[in-house]
Formats: structure tokens, C-alpha cells, sequence
């Protein structure tokens, strides 16, 4: 495939393809993370990238013979190393009978929570989860270090005149995201808070509350939308969130338990560890909102800057 | 009645499937990009719907029924406004539709600069 | 408070990243990040303490116990992993607000420092922990914000090597992933002690030899071990001085730290070295990578290429010191990871100063430099010295060391390649030494000062550090040894 | 007999695909593609590796004793979010790659960085 939006179509249905298998796994959690991320989160990045990179692909002139070797060998030395594992499926396997049996017997008892990702998740492995927040907090700035762009005045307005008019002809659009855009902002509330009992938590609503905001930027125009959504107030949100959830350990550490240990946050353990997972999700949810937004943003600012230059380029040229 | 819902599920469903084929074998049969959109947005919907009434009808009176009425209704706003967007970005990029007369394809290339 | 201190020693500076994105002057920013650095380094010197006196420390992240939960721990080879970790980057800042200055622009400033510290806490995450699976996560968390930070270097070509680490690292780190979660399949957990305990039951099988090779492979690639370092050189060159100082003192060795973990405590000596070929494996790749990257050193006209170079070789000789598989050979490699962190963060700093006065680092610019700039040179020149091997400087402490494990093993071929890698090492100072010292400056160039004091003073307190660590030994040299022992103790 | 295995086979099969596309293109775009088909592929082998036969999502109900294992999907949310956060971070830099060189195919700016030295 030489037409990179074709390739990025399919690893869009990749995404979706393997979203589905999850399910069939039983992995709901992951499964919704992957809809998100992996059909849409991802997808659309690549295709904001690809709007300025151009969209074809120059054929490989040199044959990639010691490609080929490298990845023959190593997926014979996975396929060889298959060998030995245990049957798909079989309830025996050391996975099965070794750490994940408590989780899946007592955590209701240790904390309280029926959907045992999130048990596990936010209480037993609440420490990887920080350290997932902390990976999308540093791509925010990671991206904000690359691309961000200092917005002299007038080229805000050309930027702006040049947007309405790209703008003007969406009205079904407008008038059908104007009606989804509430629903999509509920349900990503909805998923926040039922994260405890069905599958869902911060980063999926993160990443829902998100899209919905996208929807809305590139229907109403980044203009608009910057307008609506201050750029230091979300990044502020995104460190707010990381402070929360770090806080959260910082509470359990002042009254003398271990990082992390959310009984210490009320006086009956279970009823701690509900809030702790509480605030620790909302955290997350916190901090991936407004980390997409950012990349989003930047993103699509970058954007319209290279398309702004252009366009002064063509005006110089014409004088 | 439980054999009557089964049996009235299933035809929904057959329907819902049926619409499904049809709009695929629209999208390889038919001649160019916005005849292909139109196979497969107008049987989409309607496929959707039906698939969902008949799944719908297997677990009547659950809070599933109310989810999927939700997911219907979502489908209904949803899925014509993205052909819409679709066929409406074709066009700005000015992809031409095959039509019948060598004249028709000049006028809409006139109409659309 | 001192309960809690491992998990401080990660937390301080995760959470203070986030805290700098409030502080709005870069010069507060810069105030601050020092004295979180400075905080972690106090912590890490406390647990060093704590770890020689009373020995490993075990710390429960959320209460639960280990194989459910998530636990630190720190033995003497952590802590004194946290303690190179910590000290440098301390160090190394003391500078940044100068450097910084003139190398990014004006508006990036709290990022590149936010940025910093993130990366700071991803390498002192991987060294703290003791589960596998994190180990990954803050694998990705010091490995993204390097790879932000290599980008923000002046040159475009940074974007390029930033791009390649990227695409490197992250194959890097995916094969570490699937090699955990080989070993997860076999085990069914995840917590390096609770792994080392169960491995020997399936360590016959093939899964867990597959397992193995895909994390030696996805470490080396971080690693910058020989045939997979091509993304080090430009990574090294183009990066912001302050940030080519910082990971050519840390990154490689956090990577290494992770390869002795793994092969030693994890696997256990017995099939580490036994079941795979991996000796004469490592010890072929380290002398090759030696030379080659020796002799590479000498061709290079850009100073940073050159002795990004010259650490692909010291890479070299730290592998060879692992191979060698005795608790003498071990305890070289430690030492000389201790060693090069100081000698080459006083090398990139000094030209992180010769940057900041002459805005370029190609060798045919340092004419004359030796009496514009005497004491950044000097400090060159002891740095240089230190790579060598010279007597009276740590260089020399650790190939000595590395020699003695290479004859008390029976190894003298590879006792002579050391000496003759040394060899080179010279030949690729002089160049340095040649140009700056020998050479008529450059005409119109007269005003060219001293570096300022802010530089002067973090290089001064590294080649000092490396000169008293080459006379006195005990610190260095009595944490390593009681490193290296313990390693070879638990495994037999 | 080896039949239980074929799953595995598969994951490594889509493994060596994304893992191929990283290393033999030269568009900065594709490889990155390349990357994270790789990296979901990990994804879909630790989640094979969860599954029980018989059991369900693991999600506690009155009447269900089989369940699936947590503890690979908690790993794989984690991962899945790394996944994204490199993606994104790879594509800032290709993009700045793009405004820098002009061009996003490996070749060229090899050329470009050659004419540089």
C-alpha cells in the first residue's frame, strides 16, 4: 500500500478487529480501551499527521533482505518458544493458579469492588497504574515541547477568517454534533463512576470526554473551540489530576501506612479503599482528558500555522 | 409467547443480516464512490435497527433493552450524518460521479469549481 | 518518615514534575527542580546508609504484600544505582539554567525542566522496583521524556535522532514486554523475587529461554551494546549539552543495571550462564565493541560524536566485566558504571561550556581554546586522562579491577585487548588535547572567555570526584564489592 | 495435539508483520503504524494467555465461579496507554521531522543529514 490513509484505515480496523477479540476473551476493560484508543484516539492522530506530512508513500527501491532474516528469526525463536506453553485456555496454567486466584477470591472482601480489573488496578497494582498516568502526562508535555506554537495576533485573525470560511458548510453536522455532544460528555461521566462495577474507569471517560471535545473543534473551528477551552487552564487540569492521585498516596504516607494503602483514608478499610479508588480514578480521568486535548490541540495548531504559512508564501509571491 | 418472541426475533434479525449483504453486495457492485455510499448508507441504518429490535426481543424487560434503545437511537443520528459528511467531502475534493451522458458530467464539473 | 524513604526516593521528583508547570519563572523553576534533585540525591545517600547497615529493605506500595502487590526493594545494588542516579543529575543541573539559556528557547524552559525530572524519576523507578511489569512502565516514562528532550536540541538533525531513538527504543522496550510476559506465562507472577523462586522449576522449558533472550535483546537495545547502538551517536550529539550530560552519565546505565538484575537475580547465575552461550557471547560483543567504537572515536571531527563513541567502548568494558561472571569481574563493571558516570558528565558538561562560548563543538573550532578557556580544558584534559586510565584518576580503579577479574578467570587474551582498547583512548584525547593546546587560535577570536562560574563549578566538583575517587577507593570500591558478593551470594 | 497452541501462532505471525513493517519501510508514518500494529499484537497475546475456557469476564456475579484472569487485561490497560503515549510522541516528531527536511521518507534524509556533515 503506498497510500498511507488506506494504511491507516486498516490499522484503524486493526484496532477495532482486535477491540472485538478482547471481548470475546472476556477482557471487556481492555477491549473498551482499545475501541477508544486504538480505532480512534490513534487513527485520528495519524490522520491530523498525515494531512501535513502528505499522504503517499516512495516505493523502497533496496530489497530488505536482512529485514526479512531478522524478523524470520526472531518469530521462529517465538514460535519455538510457544512450544512449551501451556494449552490455550487450560484452567491449569500457572497464570491461573498462582497470583490471580486472590484477586479473584478475595477481593471482594480486601476491597470491596465487584469489577476485579479495577480492584486489581487501582488497589493492588495502583503504583503501575500511576506510572500509566505519569507516560501520558509526560507525552503531553513531550508534545507540547515539540510542537507547540507561539500565536502572534494577526495571524490569529487570518487563521480565523480562513477557518470560517472553511467552516460555513457543516450545518447538518453542527446541528447533529450539537445534539450528541451532551450525550457523549454523560456517557463519559457515566463510565467515570460505574469503572467500580462494569467495565469502564478514568481512562476510557478520559478519552470519551475528549473525543467529545474534538468533535466540536473540528466542527466549530479551532478558533472557537480555544475560545471555549483555555489551553494553560487545561494544562493545569492535566497536573491537577497527576497531583491528585499522587496525593492520594501522600494522605496514606502522612497517617502512617504504606504509599498507596487507601485503608487509611477512612476509618472502616473498605469503605477507604472506595474513596481512594474514587479519587484515583478521577485523577486519571483528569489527566488523560486534558493530556488528549492538548495533543489534539497542538496537533491540529501546528497545523493551521504550517497552512498559514503557506498561504503568507503564496500572497509574497503574488506581490 | 416465548416460541412467538424467538420466532419474531429471528425475523428481525434475518432481516437486519439480510439488509447487511445487500449493502455489501451493493458496494461491489455499483459504479462509483457516492451510488456504493448510497447502497450502504441507506441499508446500514435500517440493518441496524433491525438487528437491535431483534436482539432486543431475546431479553425483553431488561436493562439491556434500555441500553439498546439508547444504542438505536444514537445509530439513527449517527450513521446518515456520517454518509452525509462522507459524500460531502468527496465532493469538495472534487470527486465527479459516473453518470450516464458525457454532457451531465460537464455540468456538474461546471457547478462545482 | 524513614520507614517510607524507597518509595520516596520515586515520588519526590514525580510529583514535583507536575508542580512546575504552577511555578511561572524559569529561573524559580530551575531553583526548584535543583532542590528536588538535591532531595532525592539526600534520600538516596540515606538509603545507601540504611542498605550497608542493615541490608535489604522491602517496601509495600498500597500494603499488599509482594506477589499481589507492587514492592520496592532495595539492595546494595540499587541503592547504590539510586546514588549515581541522584548525585549526577544534581550535579548536572547546576548548570542546566546557564546552558539551558542559549541552547532552547525561551518559551520550552518549564517543559525541558518538567521533562527532566520525569525522566530523572523513570530511571529511579526502574532501579527501585522490584516487579517486573513496572519496570516497564517507568521504562517508557524515562525513555519518552528522553526522547522529548533529545528533540528539543537547536539542530533539526536532533528530530531525526530523536525519531531513531524512538523507533529503537520502543522496539527495545516491546521486546521487554514480550519477554515478561513469557516469563509471566511460565510463573504466573510478576515479582522479580517471587520469579527468581519459581523459575528453576520450568527453567528447562523452551518458553523461558525464549523469555530470556527477548529481554537480554530488548535491554541491549537500550543498552547501546555494540551491533545495536546506532542511535546513540546522533542521540548523544544533537541533544541539549545539559541533557547529553545527564543520560551519558545515567540512561546506559540504568539499562545495565537492568541486564545484571535480570541475568543474576531473576534467572539466576546458573542459567544465565549455563543454559545460553552468553559469556563468550558478551565477551566477543564488548572487546568488538571496543575497538570498533574506539577506532570510530578517532574519525569523528565533532567532539560529542566522538566521545558518544568513546561510551559505546566503555559499554564495552563493562560487558566485558560482566561476562567475566565472577564476583571480581561484577564488581568492575559497578565500578567502572560509577566511574564513567563521573568522568563523561564532567566530559559533556565542559563541552556543554565550550557550546556556550563558541556555539560549536567540532574539533577544528578548539584551536586554542587551551588558553581562552584554561580551565574547561583542563577539566577536558583530566576527563580525558580518566578515560585513559590514567593512574590517580578513577579511570584507572576500574580497569585495574577489570584486568585482575580478567587474569584471576584465566581470560589473558582479553586482559591484553583491554589494555590495547586503552591504547586508542589515547589516541582520540590527543586530538582534543593536539587542537586546543597546540594549535594558533583562530584568527578574529580573541574574545573568548572563561567559561561562567555556573558551568565551572559542577565541572570542578566532577573532575575533583574524579580524582578522589581514584586515590580513595573505599566508598566506591567497598559498595561495589558488597554489591557484586551479595549478587553472587543469593544465586548461587 | 498442538492444536491448543494456535492462538500463540497467530499473535506471532501479526507480531512479525507490524514488527517487519518497523524496520523495512522508510516512511516515518508507516513505521510508526508498523509500531503500534506490533505493539497490539503483544496486547492480544497477554490477553490469550487471560482466558479460561468456560470462564467470564471478571467482573463478580451471584452464580459464576470460572472467571478470566485480571491481572494480564490491568497490564494491558497500562500498556495500551503507553502505546498511544509513544504513538502520539512519535508523531510530533515526524511531523516536526517534515517541516525540518521536507520530507518523511528515511532515504532522503539520511541524504540530507550526509550533505549536512
Amino acid at each position: 500500500m503506498k497510500d498511507l490513509l488506506s494504511v491507516i484505515m486498516l490499522s484503524g480496523i486493526y484496532g477495532l478487529l482486535s477491540a472485538s477479540f478482547f471481548v470475546a476473551m472476556d477482557a471487556v476493560d481492555v477491549a473498551f480501551t482499545e475501541a477508544s484508543v486504538g480505532a480512534g484516539i490513534s487513527t485520528l492522530l495519524m490522520l491530523v499527521a498525515i494531512t501535513m506530512t502528505g499522504r503517499s508513500e516512495h516505493p523502497v527501491r533496496h530489497k530488505p533482505v536482512l529485514a526479512l532474516a531478522v524478523v524470520i528469526i526472531t518469530g521462529s525463536l517465538l514460535i519455538y518458544g510457544t512450544l512449551d506453553m501451556p494449552y490455550f485456555g487450560s484452567a491449569d496454567a500457572p497464570v491461573h493458579t498462582h497470583v490471580a486466584p486472590r484477586y479473584i477470591n478475595d477481593s471482594m472482601q480486601e476491597v470491596g469492588v465487584p469489577n476485579i480489573v479495577t480492584s486489581v488496578l487501582a488497589s493492588y497494582r495502583a503504583f503501575d497504574t500511576f506510572g500509566e498516568v505519569i507516560v501520558i502526562f509526560t507525552a503531553g508535555m513531550g508534545i507540547l515541547a515539540l510542537l507547540s506554537v507561539v500565536r502572534r495576533p494577526e495571524d490569529v485573525a487570518k487563521i480565523d477568517s480562513l477557518n470560517d470560511s472553511m467552516h460555513e458548510q457543516h450545518l447538518i453536522l453542527r446541528v447533529v454534533a450539537k445534539i450528541l455532544i451532551p450525550f457523549i460528555l454523560l456517557y463519559a461521566l457515566y463510565v467515570q463512576f460505574h469503572g467500580d462495577y462494569g467495565p469502564g474507569g478514568g481512562f476510557q471517560a478520559g478519552v470519551i470526554f475528549a473525543s467529545a471535545i474534538f468533535l466540536y473543534a473540528m466542527l466549530f473551528g479551532m478558533s472557537t473551540a480555544r475560545r471555549v477551552i483555555n489551553q494553560s487552564f487545561i494544562q493545569l487540569i492535566a497536573a491537577i489530576g497527576v497531583l491528585l492521585y499522587g496525593s492520594v498516596g501522600v494522605v496514606s504516607l502522612l497517617s502512617g501506612k504504606n504509599y498507596f494503602d487507601y485503608s487509611a483514608l477512612s476509618a472502616d478499610p473498605i469503605a477507604g479503599q472506595h474513596l481512594g479508588i474514587l479519587l484515583i480514578e478521577l485523577g486519571v480521568g483528569f489527566t488523560v482528558a486534558s493530556v488528549m486535548v492538548i495533543i489534539f490541540f497542538n496537533f491540529a495548531g501546528r497545523r493551521e500555522n504550517s497552512q498559514n504559512l503557506e498561504y503568507n508564501n503564496k500572497e509574497n509571491k503574488k506581490v | 409467547m416465548d416460541t412467538l418472541m424467538n420466532i419474531g426475533s429471528g425475523l428481525f434479525l434475518f432481516i437486519g443480516s439480510f439488509l447487511c449483504v445487500s449493502g455489501g453486495v451493493g458496494i461491489l457492485r455499483f459504479p462509483d464512490f457516492y451510488t456504493r455510499m448510497h447502497a450502504v448508507g441507506v441499508t446500514e441504518t435500517l440493518a441496524t435497527a433491525m438487528i437491535l429490535i431483534g436482539l432486543m426481543l431475546q431479553n425483553p424487560g431488561g436493562l439491556v433493552d434500555v441500553k439498546l434503545t439508547i444504542i438505536l437511537l444514537m445509530t439513527f443520528f449517527i450513521s446518515p450524518t456520517a454518509s452525509h459528511a462522507l459524500a460531502k467531502a468527496a465532493m469538495n475534493n472534487g470527486l465527479v460521479p459516473v453518470l450516464n451522458k458525457q454532457e451531465d458530467n460537464e455540468k456538474v464539473k461546471s457547478s462545482n469549481p | 518518615m524513614l520507614a517510607h524513604l524507597p518509595v520516596l526516593q520515586v515520588i519526590v521528583p514525580l510529583m514535583a514534575s507536575p508542580l512546575c508547570l504552577l511555578l511561572t519563572r524559569p529561573r524559580l523553576v530551575w531553583l526548584f527542580t535543583l532542590i528536588v534533585s538535591g532531595l532525592a540525591f539526600l534520600i538516596s545517600s540515606l538509603l545507601l546508609q540504611q542498605v550497608m547497615a542493615s541490608g535489604t529493605i522491602i517496601y509495600a506500595l498500597g500494603g499488599w504484600d509482594a506477589p499481589w502487590g507492587i514492592e520496592y526493594r532495595i539492595d546494595q545494588l540499587n541503592a547504590f544505582l539510586l546514588l549515581i542516579i541522584s548525585a549526577l543529575s544534581t550535579v548536572v543541573l547546576l548548570a542546566a539554567h546557564t546552558s539551558i539559556r542559549q541552547e532552547i528557547p525561551a518559551d520550552r524552559h518549564t517543559l525541558f525542566y518538567i521533562l527532566y525530572l520525569l525522566s530523572l524519576a523513570g530511571m529511579l523507578g526502574i532501579v527501585a522496583t522490584g516487579d517486573a511489569f513496572n519496570v516497564f512502565v517507568f521504562l517508557e516514562i524515562s525513555s519518552l521524556s528522553a526522547y522529548a528532550l533529545i528533540a528539543l536540541g537547536k539542530d533539526r538533525r536532533a528530530l531525526w535522532a530523536s525519531y531513531q531513538y524512538l523507533i529503537m527504543g520502543t522496539i527495545g522496550a516491546t521486546f521487554i514486554l514480550i519477554g515478561i510476559g513469557l516469563m509471566y506465562q511460565m510463573t504466573g507472577t510478576l515479582n522479580m523475587d517471587d520469579l527468581s523462586r519459581r523459575l528453576p522449576e520450568v527453567a528447562h522449558t523452551r518458553t523461558i529461554f525464549t523469555a530470556f533472550a527477548f529481554i537480554i535483546v530488548g535491554v541491549c537495545l537500550k543498552l547501546a551494546l555494540f551491533p545495536l547502538h546506532l542511535w546513540l551517536p546522533n542521540a548523544y550529539a544533537y541533544a541539549p549539552s545539559i541533557v547529553t550530560a545527564f543520560f551519558a552519565a545515567t540512561a546506559t546505565k540504568v539499562a545495565i543495571y537492568l541486564l545484571i538484575r535480570f541475568t543474576f537475580s531473576v534467572f539466576g547465575l546458573s542459567f544465565s550462564f549455563t543454559a545460553v552461550p552468553l559469556q563468550i557471547l558478551f565477551v566477543v560483543l564488548g572487546v568488538a565493541g571496543i575497538f570498533v567504537a574506539s577506532t570510530a572515536a578517532i574519525y569523528q571531527n565533532n567532539v560529542k560524536h566522538l566521545f558518544a563513541y568513546s561510551s559505546i567502548a566503555q559499554i564495552g568494558y563493562m560487558m566485558v566485566g560482566f561476562s567475566i561472571s565472577t564476583a571480581t569481574g561484577l564488581m568492575a563493571t559497578l565500578l567502572h558504571v560509577f566511574n564513567h558516570a563521573l568522568m563523561k558528565s564532567a566530559l559533556f558538561l565542559a563541552l556543554g561550556a565550550v557550546m556556550y562560548r563558541i556555539g560549536s563543538v567540532q574539533i577544528n573550532q578548539f584551536q586554542g581554546l587551551g588558553h581562552q578557556m584554561p580551565y574547561t580544558m583542563a577539566a577536558i584534559v583530566v576527563g580525558g586522562l580518566s578515560l585513559i586510565g590514567v593512574p590517580l584518576t578513577v579511570g584507572f580503579v576500574s580497569k585495574w579491577y577489570l584486568i585482575l577479574a580478567a587474569i584471576e578467570k584465566g581470560w589473558w587474551p582479553v586482559a591484553v585487548l583491554i589494555l590495547l582498547g586503552s591504547l586508542l583512548a589515547i589516541v582520540y584525547v590527543w586530538r582534543i588535547v593536539e587542537a586546543a593546546y597546540f594549535k594558533p587560535p583562530i584568527a578574529g577570536r580573541d574574545a573568548i572567555k572563561e567559561a561562567p562560574l555556573s558551568f565551572l563549578m559542577p565541572i570542578w566538583i566532577l573532575v575533583i570526584a574524579n580524582i578522589y575517587f581514584g586515590i580513595d577507593t573505599r566508598l566506591s570500591v567497598g559498595v561495589a564489592q558488597a554489591a557484586s558478593q551479595s549478587l553472587f551470594g543469593v544465586s548461587p | 495435539m498442538l492444536l491448543g497452541l494456535y492462538n500463540y501462532w497467530i499473535v506471532v505471525v501479526l507480531m512479525m508483520v507490524g514488527f517487519y513493517i518497523v524496520i523495512a519501510h522508510g516512511n516515518l508514518i508507516k513505521k510508526i503504524v508498523g509500531l503500534s500494529i506490533f505493539q497490539t499484537s503483544v496486547f492480544i497475546f497477554y490477553i490469550s494467555m487471560a482466558k479460561v475456557d468456560g470462564g467470564t469476564a471478571p467482573i463478580l456475579a451471584e452464580g459464576i465461579s470460572q472467571y478470566s484472569n485480571p491481572l494480564p487485561h490491568v497490564l494491558i490497560l497500562t500498556a495500551i496507554v503507553v502505546g498511544i503515549a509513544t504513538t502520539a510522541v512519535g508523531l510530533a516528531l515526524a511531523v516536526r521531522i517534515k517541516e525540518a527536511y521536507g520530507s518523511i521518507e528515511e532515504e532522503e534524509i539520511q541524504k540530507k543529514d550526509n550533505e549536512d556533515c
